[in-house]
């Protein structure tokens, strides 16, 4: 099973630029099934970045970030072949986590 | 644009009807069967004419013949308005053709 | 432009309708077309880079690159199924099967090659054969799309009778294709902004925001008939099959670019 | 920097601890070892919040004056509400914290990025919008709050029907 974290980070030496993609389906508890039955609230709660052992960038989100929930930031420092952590919890307890190297 | 106009006086003159039996509701559904099974044979059905029929089923289940022969009426006009439609464009399609 | 009123004239059609959209969009490129409603509008095309930037459509990619790869139960695969393994070829479908008379498209031609090593075919609208032919499509992105049209009077029938489909007005609101996607491209139909018809199944699949998901060819045609309230046909119904391959072989020449995102 | 990066971590703090006491569901710890620390509570209760400024207050505790120094990038016209790319750069400096309110959707906050020292003070990422609505990127300074608006035009709305 791949993940369902892609990420694309970049480093030009003095950042690093990271974009993200995260599969999950970020259901908001507003929208009705083909049933007309309301389908419950899903989302991502939080995003975590990880780099050399110190947190870059934390995402706190709500059912109004978009499926398939995407996000791009920059550091300072990063350099080519470094380890980036990335892991996500969503509000059901469900998570999941990578590591990235920055490009 | 005539197809439309054809719908709106057809129904009009549908919702008229007063004090359906079942017998009506039968007749007039049996109807709009045999007209949506003739835009079938063209492949052209509408989606409001199966939604019309549909209601009508379900005011019939219901007791109320009144509603369901009305509905079935309206089936019938769309129905045979969608008929009319794939009738005149068999050659008019040419008309709208890039050349 | 001259010619005789009954013979069916696919290179003339072609051209008719090229020229019809370079006129009607002179400061769009010809192989831009392909991108759809974004060639056309500033606003949604800066919408439509930043998307791009990490598409919607990665994990359709991503999940039909693995079940391409992945052996049937008879150890056979898809590759097998297809000239030069599967790679590269998506330009050449739909085309015309003189064995069988009739057009096969790639969606149609996937399928029978489940069948064939026994395995049950996927839903022609739904997210697998949406996720295969994203992948297929990738390995074709940039190859001018090459539908051909033998020498069989059978394949100029299915051509024109794709054209005729294309032009019909149905559904209660009285539209055909046409009537959205030729007259009226670049404009908002309620709140959408209408694809040109030249190009449009280049980019195909799409992820459409507006379905939350991926959508192939067979969704795209049911989706534009239920939107004009008609009653879509069966998914690969002849008419279908003669309209994807009248459409795309006006679109010969113009680049796969497919998967899409699209609104 | 590091002054203020504590005091919104503090602010933070107090405002979960309040939270809690009213609190309908505790998260209890998040499972992400060695990624969440306990500074980096979700803000279950701000997300709750109805208004965008109910839910300011909610996240931040004070409010927030508009500044021309927050550029927010976002569309006129949302080509669908499910996926709006929306932006926000700042050329302040100590910058702790960046926020995504959509008025108009049913619970206004969208999303609410922790930024550390080190991270630049520019995050680009996708809401939905359920309709025409002002949207409002807030940046945390230097222990206060700045903010830009701009009004979004949807006619799809991202919360399906």
């Amino acid at each position: 099973m791949a993940s369902t974290i892609r990420v694309r980070a970049t480093s030009s030496g003095e950042n690093t630029e990271v974009q993200a993609l995260v599969q999950h389906p970020m259901d908001s508890g507003y929208v009705k099934d083909a049933q007309g039955a309301i389908i419950p609230a899903h989302f991502i709660q939080q995003l975590t970045f990880e780099h050399g052992g110190k947190r870059v960038f934390v995402a706190d989100w709500g059912p109004a970030v978009a499926k398939d929930p995407y996000v791009k930031f920059s550091f300072k420092g990063g350099q080519k072949g470094d380890d980036l952590k990335i892991g996500w919890v969503d509000n059901k307890g469900a998570s999941d986590s990578t590591t990235a190297k920055i490009g | 644009m005539r197809v439309l106009l054809a719908i709106t006086l057809l129904i009009s003159g549908a919702s008229g009807a007063l004090a359906a039996s079942e017998a009506d509701f039968k007749a007039a559904y049996a109807a709009a069967e045999a007209a949506e099974k003739e835009a079938g044979n063209l492949r052209n059905r509408w989606l409001p004419t199966e939604t019309a029929l549909a209601a009508a089923r379900k005011a019939a289940e219901g007791g109320d013949f009144d509603a369901a022969t009305a509905q079935a009426k309206e089936a019938e006009a769309l129905a045979k308005a969608s008929i009319f439609q794939a009738t005149s464009e068999k050659e008019r399609w040419k008309d709208m053709e890039i050349r | 432009m001259t010619r005789a009123a009954e013979a069916i004239d696919p290179v003339g059609d072609a051209k008719a309708f090229r020229d019809y959209f370079i006129k009607k969009f002179p400061k769009v490129k010809l192989e831009d077309f392909v991108n759809g409603p974004y060639s056309l509008n500033e606003d949604m095309r800066k919408q439509w880079e930043e998307k791009e930037e990490f598409p919607p459509y990665e994990f359709a990619l991503d999940a039909g690159k693995e079940m391409f790869a992945k052996p049937f139960k008879n150890g056979k695969g898809y590759a097998d199924c297809f000239p030069n393994g599967g790679i590269g070829i998506r330009q050449n479908y739909p085309y015309f099967d003189e064995k069988e008379g009739k057009v096969v498209t790639l969606e149609l031609a996937l399928n029978r090659c489940r069948e064939a090593n026994g395995e049950a075919p996927l839903s022609y609208v739904k997210d697998d054969m949406a996720s295969l032919t994203a992948y297929m499509a990738f390995t074709s992105r940039g190859k001018p799309m090459n539908i051909k049209i033998p020498n069989d009077p059978r394949a100029l029938d299915a051509y024109e009778n794709g054209k005729r489909y294309f032009y019909t007005r149905r559904g209660q609101l009285n539209f055909s294709c046409a009537n959205c996607h030729v007259q009226n491209p670049g404009e908002r139909l309620r709140a959408e902004i209408l694809a040109p018809a030249l190009g449009i199944l280049n980019a195909m699949p799409i992820y459409r925001s507006e379905w939350s998901g991926m959508g192939t060819i067979s969704r795209r045609f049911m989706t534009c008939n239920s939107q004009t309230r008609a009653e879509p046909l069966e998914p690969q119904a002849d008419e279908y099959r003669d309209l994807e391959y009248y459409l795309s072989y006006l679109s010969n020449g113009l680049p796969i670019s497919g998967p899409g995102a699209r609104p | 920097m590091t002054l203020s990066l504590d005091r919104s971590i503090v602010t933070r703090r107090l405002i979960l601890r309040g939270a809690a006491a009213v609190a309908l569901i505790g998260l209890g710890d998040l499972p992400l070892p060695a990624l969440a620390a306990a500074n980096d509570r979700y803000p279950e209760d701000a997300f709750k919040q109805k208004s965008d400024a109910d839910a300011i207050k909610s996240l931040y505790g004070k409010s927030a004056e508009a500044s021309d120094k927050v550029k927010l990038d976002a569309p006129e016209i949302a080509e669908n509400g499910a996926v709006v790319p929306i932006a926000v750069t700042t050329t302040l400096e100590g910058v702790t914290s960046i926020s995504f309110l959509v008025s108009e959707n049913p619970n206004a906050l969208a999303a609410s990025y922790v930024i550390p020292e080190g991270t630049l003070p520019s995050v680009a990422n996708r809401l939905k919008m359920q309709k025409t609505s002002n949207v409002i990127a807030i940046v945390e300074a230097g222990g206060k709050l700045y903010s830009a608006t701009k009004e979004v035009k949807v006619t799809v709305g991202g919360c399906g029907g």
